[in-house]
């Protein structure tokens, strides 16, 4: 248990649906992942990409922005804003080499508790099978110091591996 | 303020290009009134000063010191820290030295990859032995030494503290000499210092406050690359779908680029209260094309999204342009060494 | 084994670093002139898109910027199969002079001139831009000041930036000039004429007015043949933005001459441990080491060497100004060319020249009728895939060569810049000015030290542009060893 | 920051205490940075742990607080009603929704203390950069707008009239009455519904606080809590109402007869210039354009000319209306399941299958069989009849909840058969008996007493399929006695199917009009199930009666009461306060690029041409921060939702797994 690598998702979720499929969850008992750690925003129009990348850079293994199905946003088309920054985002993650797995955003309605709460687990399962991110870790090994080293082995193995191909 | 009462001035560049200094003898007759006001006790593109005689001041001894260029080896950072110790105000002057700079676009790669593609995997290169350069080497008549190379791009400020910054690739050089008179009447004890921290030489407002061109309501049909239109004069560039960073970069330039009809690159980095330059242009023009309404499907919209965002040529590298060092994720993830494949993926239409 | 470095090499742009070992005699073993920089455009340019090329490269040197711009921008046509309209051409040949003007006006006041100007022997202090100003008087410092400035805005107004432009379009330029415009760069270009004639007038007066200068410039110590590179015009005149790449031996035969696109066929780079540069060599003579001479592949791409590899000059006051020096210098034509020079200190002069032509091309380019077309930017239709580009920079000639994928995303960039031509040769002029200038041990003074670095200021080389990496600086010390490495004595500058 | 932070952490009995470790939640918090009291307490939303918080803030002088107790939406107001009452600004109260969001959604006790506690630090960060708020008045206009003339639309009407408050009653169909206009007796009591209802259609009707909007549907609305526009199509009836006597001449004269879908659900006729029912209120006619002979070959004019009032008015045109209102009660009521969606009950394809709305206006005096119980040939009275409960609900193949009015009129089916044919065998097949109501049980008994049969089991299929002589001409229900383990095969003469109710077809649409949500049964979703089942997401707009959920008379009336009430105490207040989480742009920052302009929904951002920057109008703001996400020059702030608070509350999530020291590369 306590070495099976646990990741930390940090769940946007709108107040006026997702917040509350997830307050339903709850209700109803169902029991998932406890890895989402929640913030609740009015729309997932709020969102800003900033703060997905931010959540990365500080340690969370991954995001996920949960808002009202399309034609359902309380404020009529804010989840669209959301639609059309996260497919841009997901574009240039996937350039800093960050799976997309990672940052996922998904439509749940008030009612569909079970929707969110299936939502997080597959994301959590998803997480352990890619394993953790830890970016700041892997800025600090990067950084350079003793680069000289990784870079002869690396080159040798992109040698090999062009020889290969 | 030294024996004939002229404050200090340093200049000195790490990892640049030196356009900063070009900028600088730009600023035209004013580059006297900084040969009358100052003493340059360090200016290595204008006057033989050496490292050691920099070594030998004492600390804080040089009044203004101007560094210009990124943190890219080991012997940048060593000077970016002993310019720290000897200087009283160091101002990080230019986008390599504040943000990164175009040579923080490596942070989308790997030193291994940079190697291979240098000194061995090369149409040009003949290095059958596969020599690489080493930071120490033995040559028959001993040993000589080259800086480290670093995997990763820095900024000045993610090395030293530093007192101002201002921005710019490089700088334009009436914001310089505007600076420079400040700095002037600080000595001269007829003004005051900014607080700590500060953002000289730049306007508090995005580009687009100094961009001539007509900006009307933004509804983004598609993304157009340079060559693909001839855009209309005197309109907001990116309105006619032409990728223009000018929203979210620092004024101060003047809208040099969107006059001449390129698209701005947003060189003069992010605006006060911005943590990543890159994040924010991509919410903006992400929020302002026009496509996918709540009246299509969830799966149609999604597809009409999908194809316009996919019109975006090579988004990390453009909205990063200046800033990667200095963004919130700092560089590309180094999935393997080699940092191939993943890191520039291919862009689709 | 004693060792002298010399570090930092001051008033180039870029980076230099110079280590000489001296045997048990204290005489000169060897030299080596390392390049400490590297920042690798060729890796990080790959997944850009094509069309942001002459906006990042140019990044790669602040100094001549321009030449980047252009030389990318030139890329761009060939990538995407576009032959540019003469319009178009003209433009940017027009930015592109008032470019040379400006750059090689900073070279001779700020750079180069010090040596010779204020003198090699003066204070460090004194040896720089403000020392040449103090020397000839604030007069002739306004007029170097003013000629940067107006050629400056003129590259601001072609350019869109007084330093990195951003113009540059496949098949195009984005800004047209105005006839209002067109006339201001008229007057600028007769201007410049005026100011080339000067500063010709000054280099004869100071430097060939004082015999030392004129020994030292044929001097053995500033002397040593290599082959001359250049880009010429149909008529075999140089021209610095577009034509074919000749190359002429040391005794000055055309050794061959060939359209950029085919470069990777004639030149090869030579890879060394002690340094991040590489060294440029004719494939078809072949890496000797750093040897100059007939069999040796290394050659030359400065001012000097672009003069050498062409039948004379396109502008008549050019033309006057080289068959002067040629002369001067005593070389005689042979069939039909001068013989090429191999004073590497009479680049500072070819330099000179060559700013007269640039005025003079200036000048006739802003009195073309073709130079106000509006239209010169084109949209392209054709799938990219690979292009060369070549334009003769200040420092040597400027390759850039780029394949892409059929979105015209970069998937290789090879990059062989004006400086790094010559790298092999400035570091065997420094080896030669080291030789004959230290014996004994000579105790190293600042004007012995400033000599070393005037073997290859004149070459102005570039570092920025050399490593496509990065300027910066290193503390000048001296270390004598004695031959059984007990530290014998430890020299701080 | 020297800000002083009390941290309170519920129990909430054992709901919260039973998955995380509370005491050692508290102690790690008391820890915590700008931290000065952190307490635990079983209840913290009662009186004595409101008192907890109240105190703390006079006596240590804090400065903020976080409540780690259940969701928000649970008990924000309540805590920030105590930090209010200890004077201080109930904006620097920040919730952590430890109980929904983490201690009944795992089973997992350490990961829940350890959420809990990232949860804390979170609220923690987050509070720090809390700015003191005040809400933000805004008068509430009186009119009332009620969409839907059922029973609940016609009390709400009635109860808002009669407080002196004026009503605009919107009904689609010609007549106001709903659903409980085509019933003939209500359960338990058997009153007769005509008999009670329209009593009160008629008070609607003549109400001089209630504008009476029949024939007509909502198109559009704007605007918010206080203040919608609303527009209304109000549809041609070609009857002008100025001159209309409802003297029914015109419907008596009208020669073409029409089958009554609607309102006799099929067992009679109206004609093309009708009145649904002769109760009908108002008492004008509509002329029903697609049927009436004028208007398909421009013939006839038959009420035309014979009406004496010359009301017929073939010209007249759909008027479009805007009505100005405070509020919105919505009662658009339901629809009964279509049992053509169970082929096996051989509705539509076996004739003496009935619905029981069909039976409902079989049994009813004034229907089209004046009442007498026959089979479709209208005469033949049955010998026997089957009563299939919970067609259509508690079924996972078509609605799984249950209808809750089934079971009830089921029963009283079997005693109106029964009181009319006494000879008649009467078979109830049921799921389960649901008779809780008030003498509701007692009226089960009664109908058992009268020799009613009651099947447990579900009916598997109505066949016309003969297996022996007996079944010959009958209908066979096919059915499992649960009781009596064994199949069981009725051949009786008439079967009703007791369709269960279902939101309307349309109610998405309309809910997307006011900006509500619906559940996946597509009934209107609540605020709170509990606490608060009338209002809705939307300030203002509120809902009762059977679009909320399946319920019978009873119910609806009390909640079309209720949300009367509702209205009434908002009309009271005169102004109400709104939350003053609005955007706002810094205009020293903005460069005017007008990336935003075209962002919100509400139209709230413009651009002002001449200082050359946008504007939030904060009236029309509706707080989402769309432009706030969106803005380049990062120049838009949003009012408790600021870049910084969520930045901070992300950091705070992260306290265990980012680097206290951030390395830069």
């Amino acid at each position: 248990m306590d070495n099976t690598f646990e990741p930390v998702i940090i769940g946007f979720l709108c107040n006026w649906c997702s917040y509350r499929a997830a307050d339903l969850a709850g209700t109803a008992r169902l029991h998932y992942a406890p890895n989402m750690r929640p913030i609740r925003v009015m729309c997932s129009g709020r969102v800003e990409p900033d703060m997905v990348l931010k959540a990365l850079r500080f340690g969370a293994d991954g995001v996920l922005i949960a808002g009202c199905h399309p034609g359902e946003c309380h404020y009529i088309e804010g989840n669209l804003k959301t639609l059309r920054r996260y497919t841009l985002l997901k574009r240039m993650l996937s350039q800093f080499g960050i799976e997309e797995e990672r940052v996922q955003l998904v439509w749940a309605s008030a009612s569909e508790g079970n929707l969110l709460a299936e939502a997080v687990s597959r994301m959590t399962e998803s997480l352990r099978a890619l394993g953790p991110l830890r970016w700041n870790d892997m800025l600090i090994s990067g950084n350079g110091h003793g680069a000289k080293d990784v870079v002869k082995k690396i080159v040798a193995e992109m040698a090999t591996q062009e020889a290969g191909t | 303020m030294t024996e004939n009462g002229k404050p200090k001035f340093a200049m000195y560049w790490a990892a640049s290009c030196g356009g900063c200094e070009i900028s600088t003898l730009n600023i035209g007759d004013k580059i006297l009134d900084v040969d009358a006001n100052f003493d340059i006790v360090f200016w290595p593109v204008a006057a033989d000063f050496k490292y050691d005689d920099v070594r030998a001041y004492p600390d804080g001894y040089i009044d203004l010191c101007l560094f210009n260029g990124a943190i890219r080896n080991s012997e940048n950072e060593e000077i970016a820290r002993l310019l720290r110790r000897k200087s009283k105000i160091l101002v990080a002057f230019g986008s390599c030295a504040s943000l990164g700079g175009i040579p923080a676009l490596a942070n989308f790669t790997t030193s291994a990859s940079i190697f291979n593609t240098v000194f061995l995997d090369n149409v040009s290169t003949d290095n059958p032995g596969g020599t690489l350069p080493e930071p120490i080497s033995q040559v028959p008549e001993g040993e000589i030494h080259i800086p480290e190379f670093f995997n990763s791009v820095k900024s000045l400020e993610q090395v030293v503290e530093i007192d101002y910054t201002i921005p710019g690739c490089p700088p334009e050089a009436h914001q310089i000499s505007a600076v420079v008179d400040a700095v002037i009447a600080v000595f001269q004890n007829i003004a005051t210092l900014p607080p700590k921290g500060s953002i000289l030489g730049a306007s508090k407002v995005a580009v687009c406050e100094e961009c001539k061109l007509e900006k009307k309501e933004k509804l983004i049909q598609r993304f157009y690359r340079p060559y693909e239109i001839s855009p209309q004069p005197g309109i907001c560039l990116l309105e006619q779908g032409l990728v223009c960073m000018g929203p979210a970069t620092r004024g101060g330039c003047g809208a040099l680029c969107p006059k001449v009809g390129m698209g701005c690159r947003g060189c003069y980095g992010p605006l006060n209260g911005v943590e990543d330059q890159g994040a924010r242009f991509l919410s903006a023009m992400a929020s302002v094309t026009d496509v996918g309404t709540a009246k299509d499907g969830e799966h149609t919209a999604e597809q009409n999204i999908k194809a316009v965002m996919d019109s975006v040529a090579d988004p990390a590298g453009t909205f990063y342009r200046f800033s990667l060092s200095h963004s919130l994720l700092n560089r590309a993830r180094q999935t393997n060494g080699a940092g191939k494949g993943k890191m520039n993926e291919p862009h689709q239409h | 084994m004693n060792r002298i470095s010399i570090d930092p090499i001051t008033r180039l742009e870029g980076h230099g670093k110079i280590d000489i070992f001296l045997d048990e005699q204290g005489e000169v073993a060897n030299a080596y002139f390392q390049i400490p920089e590297l920042r690798g455009f060729e890796q990080f340019c790959v997944g850009r898109p094509a069309e942001e090329m002459p906006r990042i490269t140019n990044r790669i040197c602040g100094v001549c910027p321009e030449a980047h711009h252009m030389a990318s921008t030139k890329a761009l046509d060939a990538l995407f199969h576009i032959d540019p309209s003469p319009a178009v051409q003209k433009v940017r040949e027009l930015f592109y002079s008032a470019f040379f003007v400006t750059d090689h006006t900073t070279h001779f006041y700020a750079l180069g001139g010090p040596d010779f100007i204020v003198g090699p022997d003066a204070p460090p202090a004194d040896r720089n831009i403000l020392g040449v100003i103090h020397k000839v008087g604030l007069e002739i410092g306004g007029q170097v000041i003013a000629c940067r400035q107006r050629n400056h805005h003129i590259i601001q107004m072609l350019g869109g930036r007084g330093v990195h432009p951003v113009a540059g379009l496949p098949g195009g330029w984005s800004k047209a000039i105005s006839e209002v415009e067109r006339q201001e760069i008229e007057v600028i270009a007769r201007q410049n004429v005026e100011f080339a004639l000067f500063s010709l007038k000054i280099f004869e007066d100071i430097v060939l007015g004082n015999p030392a200068y004129v020994e030292m410039i044929l001097s053995d110590a500033y002397t040593h043949p290599t082959y001359s590179m250049g880009t010429v015009d149909e008529a075999n005149h140089p021209n610095f933005y577009d034509g074919m790449i000749r190359v002429v031996d040391p005794d000055g035969n055309e050794f061959v001459k060939y359209p950029p696109r085919q470069y990777s066929k004639h030149i090869a780079e030579h890879v060394e441990p002690w340094t991040y540069l590489k060294f440029p060599y004719l494939q078809a003579v072949g890496w000797k080491g750093l040897v100059g001479g007939m069999d040796s592949g290394v050659y030359c791409a400065t001012p000097l060497s672009r003069l050498n590899a062409g039948d004379g000059m396109a502008t008549p006051l050019a033309q006057e100004a080289y068959e002067k020096m040629y002369t001067t210098l005593g070389k005689k034509k042979l069939n039909g060319r001068f013989q090429p020079i191999h004073h590497q200190l009479a680049t500072h002069w070819a330099r000179l020249i060559e700013l007269l032509y640039a005025a003079e091309r200036m000048l006739e380019l802003s009195t073309d009728e073709q130079i106000t077309d509006p239209n010169l930017r084109v949209v392209a239709t054709e799938v990219p895939n690979e292009g060369v580009g070549s334009v003769e920079a200040p420092r040597g000639t400027l390759t850039h060569h780029y394949w892409t994928d059929e979105n015209g995303i970069l998937t290789r960039v090879n990059l062989i810049v004006g400086t790094t031509n010559n790298y092999a040769p400035i570091a065997i002029s420094v080896k030669k000015a080291a030789q004959s200038l230290i014996h004994q041990g000579t105790v190293v003074t600042e004007g012995l030290l400033n000599r070393i670095e005037m073997a290859f200021r004149s070459y102005d080389p570039c570092f920025g542009c050399a490593t496509h990496s990065l300027p910066g600086q290193m503390p000048l010390e001296v270390t004598i060893y004695r031959f059984n490495g007990d530290v014998i004595e430890h020299l701080i500058r | 920051m020297s800000e002083r932070v009390g941290v309170y952490i519920c129990h909430c009995g054992t709901n919260i205490a039973g998955m995380v470790d509370v005491p050692e939640l508290t102690r790690w918090s008391s820890e915590q940075a700008h931290v000065v009291i952190a307490r635990d307490y079983k209840f913290m939303c009662s009186s004595l742990g409101q008192d907890l918080v109240a105190e703390d803030i006079q006596k240590l002088g804090l400065t903020r607080v976080v409540v780690a107790a259940c969701s928000p939406h649970m008990h924000e107001k309540t805590f920030r009603g105590a930090c209010q009452r200890a004077g201080l600004n109930p904006f620097l109260m920040e919730m952590a929704n430890i109980r929904e969001l983490n201690a009944w959604a795992t089973d997992n006790h350490k990961a829940a203390t350890q959420k809990a506690k990232a949860q804390v630090k979170g609220a923690i960060e987050r509070v720090l950069h809390h700015q003191p708020l005040e809400p933000i008045p805004v008068q509430i206009n009186s009119n009332t707008l009620v969409v839907g003339g059922g029973i609940a639309g016609i009390t709400a009407a009635l109860e808002l009239a009669n407080g002196g408050h004026h009503v605009y009653l919107v009904e689609r169909e010609p007549s106001i009455g709903g659903h409980m206009a085509q019933w003939d007796k209500t359960f338990p009591t058997l009153d007769c519904a005509a008999c009670i209802l329209t009593p009160r259609m008629v008070e609607a009707g003549q109400h001089p606080n209630i504008t009476l909007l029949t024939y007509s549907q909502v198109e559009a609305v704007e605007g918010f809590l206080g203040n919608f526009k609303i527009t209304v199509r109000k549809k041609a009836r070609f009857v002008n109402e100025e001159l209309c006597t409802g003297c029914a001449i015109c419907e008596e004269k009208c020669p073409k007869k029409v089958m009554d879908e609607v309102f006799e659900a099929g067992l009679g006729y109206r004609k093309a210039v009708y009145r649904p029912f002769p109760q009908a209120v108002p008492k004008y006619p509509v002329i029903d354009e697609a049927n009436c002979t004028y208007f398909i070959n421009g013939k006839c004019k038959a009420c035309q000319i014979l009406c004496p009032a010359n009301a017929i008015d073939f010209q007249q045109k759909d008027e479009i209306l805007q009505i100005e209102v405070g509020n919105v009660i919505l009662t658009t009521g339901y629809e009964p399941f279509d049992p053509h969606r169970i082929p096996q009950y051989g509705y539509g394809r076996l004739a003496n299958v009935f619905t029981s709305v069909e039976f409902e206006r079989m049994v009813n005096a004034a229907g089209p069989t004046a009442g007498k119980i026959v089979l479709r040939d209208r005469i033949t009275a049955p010998k026997s009849v089957v009563i299939i409960h919970c067609v259509g609900s508690r079924d996972e193949n078509y609605n799984e909840y249950c209808s809750r009015v089934c079971c009830m009129y089921s029963l009283k089916f079997a005693h109106l058969v029964h009181e009319r044919l006494s000879e008649a065998e009467i078979y109830n097949c049921y799921i389960d008996i649901r008779a809780a109501g008030k003498r509701y049980e007692e009226f089960y008994h009664r109908v058992m007493k009268e020799g009613a049969n009651f099947i447990r089991g579900k009916v598997a299929e109505v066949t016309d399929a003969a297996r022996t002589l007996e079944e010959e001409g009958k209908l066979i229900v096919q059915v499992y006695d649960t009781l009596f383990g064994m199949q069981r095969r009725l051949p009786v003469d008439m079967v009703i199917l007791s369709v269960g109710m279902e939101a309307r077809h349309d109610a998405r649409e309309l809910g997307k009009l006011f900006g509500l949500g619906c559940d996946f049964n597509n009934f209107f979703t609540e605020r709170h199930p509990k606490l608060d089942p009338v209002l809705t997401m939307v300030e203002g707009v509120f809902i009762a009666g059977a679009c909320q959920g399946p319920m019978a008379i009873p119910e609806t009336v009390a909640q079309a009461a209720a949300a009367a009430a509702r209205v009434i105490s908002f009309i009271g207040q005169g102004t109400v306060m709104m939350e003053p989480i609005k955007a706002h742009i810094n205009a020293d920052q903005c460069s005017g690029c007008r990336i935003c302009n075209n962002l919100c929904p509400y139209s709230a951002i413009v651009y002002q041409a001449d200082q050359k920057v946008s504007e939030v109008i904060t009236a029309l703001c509706q707080g989402c921060g769309t432009c706030v996400a969106a803005c380049p020059s990062a120049a838009i702030s949003g009012a408790h939702f600021t870049r910084e608070q969520l930045m901070s509350q992300i950091e705070g999530l992260l306290w265990d797994v980012r680097q206290q020291e951030l390395v830069p590369v």
